[in-house]
C-alpha cells in the first residue's frame, strides 16, 4: 500500500533533521501497511509495543504471529513477520501447532477478549495448562468489536451493549470474567499480568510486559500472557480520549493492572 | 518381505510415519484410538511430535498450525469428534495448507455407539464444513490398503496443497490382517516455499483464509476450483472384480468393497454374472469410469453401511439409464453376503421384469440360499 | 528558543484521533483544518517558538505510528545555547 | 475353503488372545486371515469375543453372521453364541463353568473342562490355550505344530516362562478332544436327523 | 395489514417470535448478528429467554437442552459457525427432538468474507453432522417469505420432531424490503408427551442419542428414514415461473432465485421461452416435480451463489435428458441477470447445436446486450 | 432389567428383618437397573450419593439429569429422574439450555474429568461464569475411563496411560490441572470444593457436599460444584482396594479435598 | 419501471439514512422496494453505502452492478461509484468534499455543495437529506412530499426537533438541483456525443 | 450373642469388588466361592455370632447398592440383651 510522502510542520527556528537524533521511529517489525483500525483504537498502540519488543529482541525474522477473528483480523499484515490467521478462537491451538512443529520459532497470539475469553476459552485454557511455549497478548475491550460491539464475557456490569440492551444484568448474564487472574492459575503459565493502555505510563509499562512474556519463551519457561485494556470508541461511542478516560475510571476498576503471575527467572532480571 | 500381523489402526499409524508424518494431534475417541495410542508410543522415540489434544477442535487447529509451518501433519478421529472439526477442516482447505486426517467412522447420528458404519461418506465427501472445496478422501478396503494409500497420503497432500482424508470404518480399524509394512520414506529438509519459515532474506509470508472482498474470494474459490479439477484428473483411483463380462454391478467401498467380494464370488458360482466396482478414491469419484460401465450392465446395486449416501452418488451418475438399487444396513451392523445377495436377486428380478422377461427358474438365492 | 526536538508527520497515516494533541506537554500539536488522503483531519506540529522537546511522548500514544520523533543531541543544544 | 471362528468368554478368561493365536499361526502357514475383536464400553464387566476368519483366498467379511465354529469359555458366550453356530458346525465348550446341556443337535460339540484341566498345569489362564487345543484336534483348520511355534513367537515376554505350561495345556486340551470325538456320544452330538 | 420496512435478520427474528419461539441461544456472527440483537432488545420484555452463548458450540447444546424440555428453541449463525455446530446438530436429530436453526450464509471457505453466499448447501442439505439423517431446509428468497417460512417452522420442528434450518444468504439478512408480519400464534400450555417434565406421577423419561448395540442403533435408524420419508411426502414446497411453455428453465434458490426472476423476464422480452423452478424446500426437494419439468423443457440452467452444489442435485434429477448447465458466482458476488443471462445463451446454443440446428440468427443476448 | 430375588445369607441367630429398622437401603431416585461399570469403581458409589440426596431433598419428581460422554454415559438410566445425555463436555451447555427453559426443574450434570475439565472446559467455564443455577458432580479419576485410559489433563505427573506410556511427562503434556480452584473465582459460583470417596468417612463428607450443592441451586444462589475424587480400577490396574489407596496416597496430595468457595448463604446452615 | 440508486459516503455522513429514507418513502407510494447496506469490517474507518432499489414490480436483485443512480458524499465515493453509473444514468455528488470534475460525459450530473448548504441550516449531518432533495427534483423517483412525510415518520426519536431543518434542507436541495438542471451545462453535463 | 443388625445382600447385584469386605469394622463379609448370575463371586454375610452390628459402612462404600442393612430397635435389642 503506497504511503503519501511525509510532510514535515515546518517550525520557524527551522532544525535540520540530518544533525539530530532519531528518538523514535516505526519499528522495523511493524509493517508500513496503513491498518483498518478505527480513529484512536489501542489496538494500534498494542500491534506497536508487539513491535517495538520484536525488534528489541531481535527475533523478528524468527517470529510467527497468530492473529484471532476480531477487530485484529488482519493483524498478520500489520507485521513484519511470518504470521498466520486462527479461526476464532482457535489461536492458542494453531499457535500450539506451530511452536511444536517448529520449536525454533518464536510464536505469538494476539486475541480480542470475544475470542480469547468466550469462545477460545479451553483453547487458552490447555494451552497455559501444558505450558506452551508461546506469547499471547489478549486486547481487553470489554466488546466484541469487529461483530459492532456485542456483549463479551469482559463486558462491565450494566454497560450497554448491541446484544445487552438493557445494561448487562449479572444475575442473567454473569458478572465479568478475570481470565488472567484464573490462567495464572495454570502451572505451566509462566508469566501472567494485566496492563492498560489509558496512559503514557501505562502504556510504557506494557511495552514492559509484554517483552517480558516474550523474554519467558525465549528462556523457554512456560507461556507468557499480557492482558491490555483497550479502546473501542466506536462501539463505546465515545470520542478516543474519552475512551482512555473511560478505561481509568470504569475498566481499571474491575480490571485492576498488575502481576499475577512471575517466574522467578523473569524477575531476577528486571 | 514377511508378512506381519497388524490392527488397522496401528497399521495406519505405523504408515502415517513411515510415510513421513512428523507431528500428531489427536483426541481419543472409540473405535481410532489405538491409532492416538501407538502415536503415542512410537513418536516421542523418533523424536518426532505427539500431542494429545483438549479436543478435536483442538487437534485440527494444532494440525493447521504444524502445517503453515510446512510440516506433514495429521490427526485422527471417529465421526462425532469429525463433526467437530468441520470448521478447521474449511479454513485448511482455504488456506491451502497440506493435511491428513483419518476418520474411522462409527454408527451415528448422535453418540449412536461405536461399531463401524459409513455414515461420514456426505460429511467428508459432499463437503467437510462451510465453502465450496473437497478433501481429496481414500477409501481402504483392507489393512493392506489403508497402509498403501496413507504411505500415499503426505505426498498427495503437499502436492495439491489439500486435505487428504482416509474414510475407513471401525471394523478395519480394529480388525487385524497380514500385511506387508513399507520402508520410511524420505523427505527433503528443507520446507517448500510457501510455509512460514520466518521472514528472513525475504518478505513476510502469511496464511490465511480471509478475503475481505467478493472478488478477493471469488479468486480464491476460482483457483480452488481449478485445482479440484486437476486433482480430479490425475488423481482416481478404483478397483473393479469379474466386470468384463458382469451384467450387474456391485458398487461398493471400505469394508462394504470386500464384503461384496465376497457376495460377487458366492453369486458367480450361482451362475450370476456380476461384477464389483469399488472406488477407492471417493473424492474424485470416478464418474467416468462407472458411467462407462453403467452402459454395458443391465443393472447395478450400491451395498454400503448407511442409508445410502454414496448411492445418491451412483444414481446420478447412471442417469436413469439402468435400475440403480440400494442395499444397506444401518447403526453398526455390517452387511454380509447374506444381505447382499437378496438384494441382489431383487435388482435382477425387477431388470427382467422391466424388460418384460419372466424371472428364470433358477436364481441366484434359491441355489446358494 | 533554540531547537530541542521536532517531530516528522506521516500525514497520511493520520486518523486524527487527538490522542497526541491531548498527551503532548508541550501543547505544540493541534489538528490541521485541510483533510488527508483518507478523508481525516490530521494533526500538525504548530509551533512558533519551538517548544517541542522531542520527548516522544506523541509517538507512544499514536495508534497508527505517524510521528518520528527527533531529539538535538545534548552537544549540540548546548551549542546553540 | 474359508473358516470362521468366535472366540469368547470373560474379560480377563483369554479369549481375544486364542484368537490371535489362531491368526498369528494361520499367518505362518500362508493362510488369508483376519482378527477382529468386539471393543469398547461393551467389554466392561461383560464378554469379549473376537472373530477369527481363516481362508486361501482374501477375506472378505472380516465378521460373519453363522460363525463355523464357537469356542465359549463361559456360559454367558455359550447361551449366545450356541444358536448361531452354523449348520453342521462345531460348539467348543468350556465344561468346567458351563454346566448344562448343549441343546442344538445340527452340530457338533466339545465339552471340555478347560479350568480344571489348566489347573492341572498350574495356572487356571491356561484354559483358552486347552480350548484352542481341543479346536485345533477337531478341525483340519491347521496342525497343531504351527500354533506352537506360534506360542513361541507371540507369547507376550512377561509370560515366557509359562511357554512349557502353555504347548503342555495345548496338547493336553488337544488330547482331550481326540479320545472324545469318536466315541463320547454325549459330547460329541452330531444331529440325529440327519 | 400495513406493510411494513423490516431487515431480513431481524424480521427472521421477529417472525420466529411470533411463531412462538420461547428461547433463543446464539453467538454474535456477521452477517447475521442482527437476529441475535433483535432477540435481545425484545426476549426479555416478553419474558422470553435470551441467551448469548460463548460459541456456536455451547449455542447449539443449549438449544438442544431446551428442546428437550419441550420449550420452542431456536439459534442462529452464519456458515463458519454452523460448521461448529454440526456435531450438536446430529446429536440433536438422533435425540429426535425439535429446534429451528437459522443460518444466513456467507463466504467460504475458511474465515471467507461476509458477503452473500450459498455455499452451506451441501453442509445443510446433505447432512449436517455425521450419520444418516436430514433436517428439514426451507430457502426463503424474500424477506416475506423469510417470514412466511419461519412462521411455519415451529410447527413443522414439533410435528416431526426434527430439526428445521432456514437457509438464507448475507443479502437477505442485510436488506430491508416492506413485508407484513404476522400475528403472535397461540401454543399449548402443555408440554409434549415426550418432553422432561420431571418423573413425577410417571416413569423417568429419558432422551438419547446413545444406542448401544448395532441392532438398537440400526431401529432407530430405520425409524428416523421412516421420518425422512414422510416428510418426503408432506412437505415439499417449491415456485414456479412462467414454465407453462417454457423450453427452458433455470432453476435456482434463495436470492439467486429472486434475481433469476428478473433474468427469466428479460429473457421473455427477448422473445426466449424460459421459465423458473425455484425449489423452496431443499430438503426435502422436490424432485419429482422438478423431473417432470424436465421431461417437458430442452435444458436447464443452475443457477447459485457457489460453485455448483444444488447442480448436483439437480443433474441427477435430470438423468442426463437434456442438458443441465450451470452458471454461479462465489466469494459473496452475487450473480445478476447480467451473468445468468449469458449463461442461459450459451446453454440455449448447446442445445441447438446438440439438435444439430444451428444457432438461430436472433438470440436471447444479442438483442439484450 | 430383571434383578433376581435378594439372597439372604442368614445368621445362625436368625434376625427377624420384620423386628427391625431399616438403616440403608437403595434410594429412590436411583434406580433398579444394574449398571455397566466395572467392579468397585467407584463411579456406582457417587451415583448413591446423588441419589440419596435428590431423595432426601424431595426433589426427585422435578430433577432433571444430565449425563456425560464418558463411563457414566449411561447415568440416565440410573437415576428414577428425567434425564438426557449430552454431547462429550457440552452438559453444561445443555443444563443451561434446560434450566434457563424450565427454572422450576432441579439440573444436574454428571462429567467426568476429561468431559469438564478437557474438552469441555469452555461449557462449564462459561457455566460457571454466568452463574447458572445448576449442579455440577464432577467425578475425577485422573483418566479418560470409557476409552480404556488415557491421559487426561488431570492425570498425575509421571503416570502411565495407554497415551502417556513413558509416564505423563510435565514439560511437554503440562501439570495436572486444578479446574475447581480455578472455577471457583467465577463469581456466578455459589459453591465449589474437591472430595473423594477412597474412605467411609471421605464418602460420607462427600455426600454432605452434593447435598450442599444441590441446595445452592435449591436457594438460586448460583452454581454448585462437588469435584470428587474417584477410582478407576480398570484402567489403573489396581484391585478396587487398592485403588482407593491410590487416590489416597497418590491423587489427595496432588488433589487436596477442600473447600474453594463456600456461598454465605450455605455456610448459616451448616 | 425499476430504478436503483447507491447512496454513499464516510460513515457518520448518514447515506444509509438517505437510503432509508428513500425507502419508506417508496413504500408509501405503494412502490416495490428494496434497501441493502454495505455491512462489516469494510465500514471500519472507510465509506459506507447501501443500494436502493424502486419498481412497480417484484424487485429480483437487491444488488446492482451498474446503478441508475448514485449519490456520492465524499471524493471516495465519487471515485469508486462514478465508473459504474448506467449510461445515461445520474451522478450527484457533494461538492463541498469533491473538489474534482465530472469525468463521464455519458452521465447527467449534479454537483451540490451540500455540507455548505447544511451548514446554512446549522448542521452539517443535514448533508445527506441536502442530497436527497437534489436527486428528487432530478428524477422522477417519487414526489417530494412523499420523503417529506418519510422523514416525519421516521426521523429518530432523539432528532426529531431537527425535523424543520431536514425538511428545509430537503427542499433547499431540491431547489438547487432544480435551478441547475436546465441552465447550467457544467454541472448537468449530458453526454455531447449522443 | 444377641442379634444388633444384619443385612439383606442383592446378591446379582453384586460385582464382587471386596470394597464392603475391607470395611466392615466387624469383618463378617466375605466372598462366596460361587458365582452370581452375572459371573461375579458374590459376597456374603458369615457370621457364626451375629457381630453385624448394622453400621451400614458397607453400604457406604458399596458402589453397587447390594446392601438393604436392618438395625435391631435399642428396646427390642434391651429385651434381647
Ligand atoms: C466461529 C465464528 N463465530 C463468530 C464469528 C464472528 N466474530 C468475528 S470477530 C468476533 C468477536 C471479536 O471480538 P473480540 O475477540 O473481543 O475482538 P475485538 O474485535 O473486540 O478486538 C466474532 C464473534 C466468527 N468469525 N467465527
Ligand atoms: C466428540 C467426542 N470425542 C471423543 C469421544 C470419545 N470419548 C468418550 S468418553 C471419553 C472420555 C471420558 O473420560 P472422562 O470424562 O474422564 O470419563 P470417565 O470415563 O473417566 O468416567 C472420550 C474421549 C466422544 N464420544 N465424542
Ligand atoms: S470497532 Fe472498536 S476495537 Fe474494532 S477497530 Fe474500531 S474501535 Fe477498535
Ligand atoms: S515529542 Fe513531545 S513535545 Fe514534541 S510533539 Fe511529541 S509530545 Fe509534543
Ligand atoms: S495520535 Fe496519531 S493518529 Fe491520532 S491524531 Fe495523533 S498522529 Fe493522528
Ligand atoms: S473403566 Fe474405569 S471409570 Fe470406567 S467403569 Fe471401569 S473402572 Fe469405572
Ligand atoms: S452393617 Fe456394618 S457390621 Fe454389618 S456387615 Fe455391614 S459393615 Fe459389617
Ligand atoms: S462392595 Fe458391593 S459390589 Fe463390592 S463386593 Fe461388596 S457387595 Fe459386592
Ligand atoms: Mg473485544
Ligand atoms: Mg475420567
Amino acid at each position: 500500500m503506497a504511503i503519501a510522502e511525509p510532510i514535515t510542520q515546518i517550525a520557524p527556528d527551522e532544525p535540520k533533521l540530518e544533525e539530530m537524533e532519531i528518538i523514535y521511529q516505526r519499528p522495523e517489525a511493524v509493517a508500513e501497511t496503513y491498518t483498518h483500525y478505527c480513529p484512536g483504537c489501542t489496538h494500534g498502540i498494542i500491534h506497536r509495543l508487539v513491535g517495538e519488543v520484536i525488534d528489541e529482541l531481535g527475533v523478528r525474522e524468527r517470529t510467527i504471529g497468530v492473529s484471532p477473528v476480531g477487530c485484529a483480523v488482519f493483524a498478520y499484515r500489520y507485521f513484519n513477520t511470518d504470521g498466520v490467521e486462527a479461526a476464532h478462537g482457535r489461536a492458542p491451538a494453531m499457535a500450539t501447532g506451530i511452536k511444536r512443529a517448529a520449536p525454533d520459532k518464536v510464536v505469538f497470539t494476539y486475541q480480542g477478549d470475544g475470542d480469547l475469553a468466550s469462545i477460545g476459552g479451553n483453547e487458552i485454557l490447555h494451552a497455559c495448562a501444558r505450558g506452551e511455549n508461546i506469547t499471547v497478548i489478549f486486547v481487553n475491550n470489554a466488546v466484541y468489536g469487529m461483530t459492532g460491539g456485542q456483549m463479551a464475557p469482559t463486558t462491565l456490569p450494566g454497560m450497554v451493549t448491541t446484544s445487552s440492551p438493557y445494561g448487562r444484568d449479572v444475575k442473567l448474564q454473569g458478572a465479568p470474567i478475570h481470565i488472567t487472574e484464573m490462567l495464572a492459575m495454570m502451572p505451566g503459565v509462566a508469566y501472567a499480568v494485566r496492563r492498560s493502555t489509558h496512559s503514557v505510563a501505562e502504556i510504557r509499562k506494557t511495552k514492559k510486559a509484554i517483552k517480558l512474556a516474550f523474554e519467558a519463551q525465549l528462556k523457554g519457561l512456560g507461556l507468557g500472557l499480557v492482558e491490555v485494556l483497550s479502546t473501542c470508541p466506536t462501539n463505546w461511542r465515545l470520542d478516543p480520549n474519552e475512551s482512555l478516560n473511560f478505561i481509568r475510571d470504569n475498566m481499571v476498576p474491575i480490571y485492576p493492572p498488575g502481576d499475577f503471575k512471575v517466574h522467578d527467572e523473569l524477575k531476577k532480571r528486571r | 518381505m514377511a508378512k506381519e500381523l497388524w490392527k488397522g489402526n496401528e497399521a495406519l499409524a505405523e504408515a502415517a510415519l513411515r510415510a513421513g508424518a512428523e507431528a500428531y494431534f489427536g483426541y481419543p475417541i472409540t473405535p481410532q484410538t489405538e491409532l492416538l495410542e501407538h502415536m503415542s508410543r512410537r513418536m516421542p522415540k523418533l523424536g518426532l511430535t505427539f500431542l494429545q489434544a483438549e479436543s478435536e477442535l483442538a487437534s485440527i487447529n494444532m494440525v493447521y498450525g504444524a502445517a503453515t509451518v510446512g510440516a506433514r501433519a495429521m490427526t485422527s478421529s471417529s465421526s462425532p469428534g469429525i463433526s467437530l472439526m468441520q470448521e478447521g477442516l474449511s479454513y485448511i482447505a482455504a488456506s491451502e495448507v497440506p493435511a491428513v486426517v483419518v476418520d474411522i467412522m462409527r454408527g451415528g447420528p448422535g453418540l449412536g455407539n461405536i461399531q463401524p458404519s459409513q455414515g461420514d461418506y456426505f460429511q467428508m465427501v459432499k463437503t467437510a464444513g462451510h465453502g465450496d472445496y473437497h478433501a481429496i478422501v481414500l477409501a481402504p478396503s483392507t489393512i493392506q490398503e489403508a497402509i498403501d494409500l496413507i504411505y500415499d497420503s503426505f505426498e498427495l497432500a503437499f502436492k495439491y496443497r489439500t486435505i487428504v482424508t482416509i474414510l475407513a470404518d471401525g471394523s478395519l480399524g480394529q480388525m487385524m490382517e497380514p500385511v506387508e509394512m513399507p520402508e520410511f520414506k524420505e523427505w527433503p529438509e528443507e520446507r517448500p516455499g510457501w510455509a512460514l519459515t520466518g521472514a528472513k532474506g525475504r518478505e513476510p509470508h502469511t496464511i490465511s483464509s480471509l478475503y475481505l472482498g467478493a472478488e478477493n474470494l471469488e479468486k480464491l474459490n476460482l483457483r480452488l476450483q481449478k485445482k479440484l479439477a486437476e486433482i480430479k484428473a490425475n488423481e482416481v483411483r478404483y478397483e473393479t472384480l469379474m466386470t468384463d463380462d458382469a451384467e450387474f454391478l456391485i458398487v461398493a467401498f471400505g469394508t462394504v468393497g470386500r464384503i461384496a467380494q465376497s457376495a460377487v464370488r458366492q453369486a458367480r458360482e450361482n451362475g450370476v454374472k456380476v461384477g464389483l466396482f469399488r472406488p477407492i478414491t471417493l473424492w474424485p469419484f470416478a464418474e467416468e469410469e462407472l458411467m462407462a460401465m453403467t452402459r454395458r450392465v443391465r443393472g447395478v446395486l450400491v451395498a454400503e453401511m448407511n442409508a445410502g449416501q454414496m448411492f445418491e452418488d451412483v444414481k446420478a451418475i447412471a442417469q436413469g439409464r439402468i435400475p440403480v438399487q440400494f442395499t444397506g444396513r444401518m447403526g453398526g451392523t455390517i452387511p454380509l453376503p447374506d444381505d447382499i445377495l437378496p438384494a441382489l436377486d431383487t435388482l435382477i428380478d425387477s431388470v427382467r421384469s422391466r424388460n418384460g422377461n419372466k424371472p428364470e427358474p433358477t436364481r441366484a438365492r434359491e441355489v446358494s440360499a | 528558543m533554540a531547537i530541542r526536538g521536532t517531530v516528522v508527520i506521516e500525514s497520511d497515516r493520520c486518523k486524527g484521533c487527538e490522542l497526541c494533541v491531548h498527551v503532548c506537554p508541550q501543547h505544540v500539536l493541534r489538528m490541521s483544518e485541510g483533510y488527508n488522503a483518507r478523508g481525516y483531519h490530521p494533526v500538525m506540529l504548530d509551533e512558533t517558538e519551538n517548544h517541542c522537546t522531542g520527548c516522544s511522548v506523541c509517538a507512544v500514544v499514536c495508534p497508527d505510528v505517524v510521528f518520528t520523533v527527533y531529539r538535538m543531541p545534548r552537544k549540540a543544544r548546548a551549542r546553540a545555547a | 475353503m474359508e473358516k470362521s471362528i468366535i472366540f469368547s468368554g470373560f474379560g480377563g478368561q483369554g479369549a481375544l488372545f486364542a484368537g490371535q493365536l489362531l491368526t498369528y499361526a494361520a499367518l505362518d502357514a500362508g493362510k488369508h486371515v483376519t482378527w477382529i475383536p468386539s471393543y469398547g464400553p461393551e467389554m466392561r464387566g461383560g464378554t469379549a469375543h473376537c472373530t477369527v476368519v481363516v481362508g486361501d483366498e482374501p477375506i472378505g467379511s472380516p465378521l460373519v453372521r453363522n460363525p463355523d465354529m464357537v469356542v465359549a469359555m463361559n456360559l454367558p458366550s455359550a447361551d449366545k453364541y450356541e444358536p448361531i453356530v452354523k449348520e453342521n458346525g462345531l460348539l467348543v465348550v468350556n465344561g468346567s463353568l458351563v454346566k448344562r446341556p448343549i441343546h442344538r443337535y445340527d452340530i457338533d460339540a466339545i465339552v471340555i473342562p478347560a479350568n480344571d484341566i489348566a489347573q492341572d498345569y498350574g495356572n487356571i489362564r491356561l484354559a483358552n490355550v486347552v480350548m484352542l487345543g481341543a479346536l485345533l484336534a477337531a478341525t483340519e483348520l491347521l496342525p497343531l505344530e504351527v500354533v506352537e511355534q506360534a506360542l513361541e513367537d507371540h507369547l507376550p515376554e512377561r509370560h515366557k516362562r509359562l511357554l512349557p505350561a502353555n504347548k503342555a495345556a495345548l496338547h493336553e486340551g488337544a488330547q482331550f478332544a481326540r479320545t472324545m470325538l469318536p466315541t463320547e456320544d454325549g459330547f460329541r452330538a452330531r444331529a440325529e436327523k440327519k
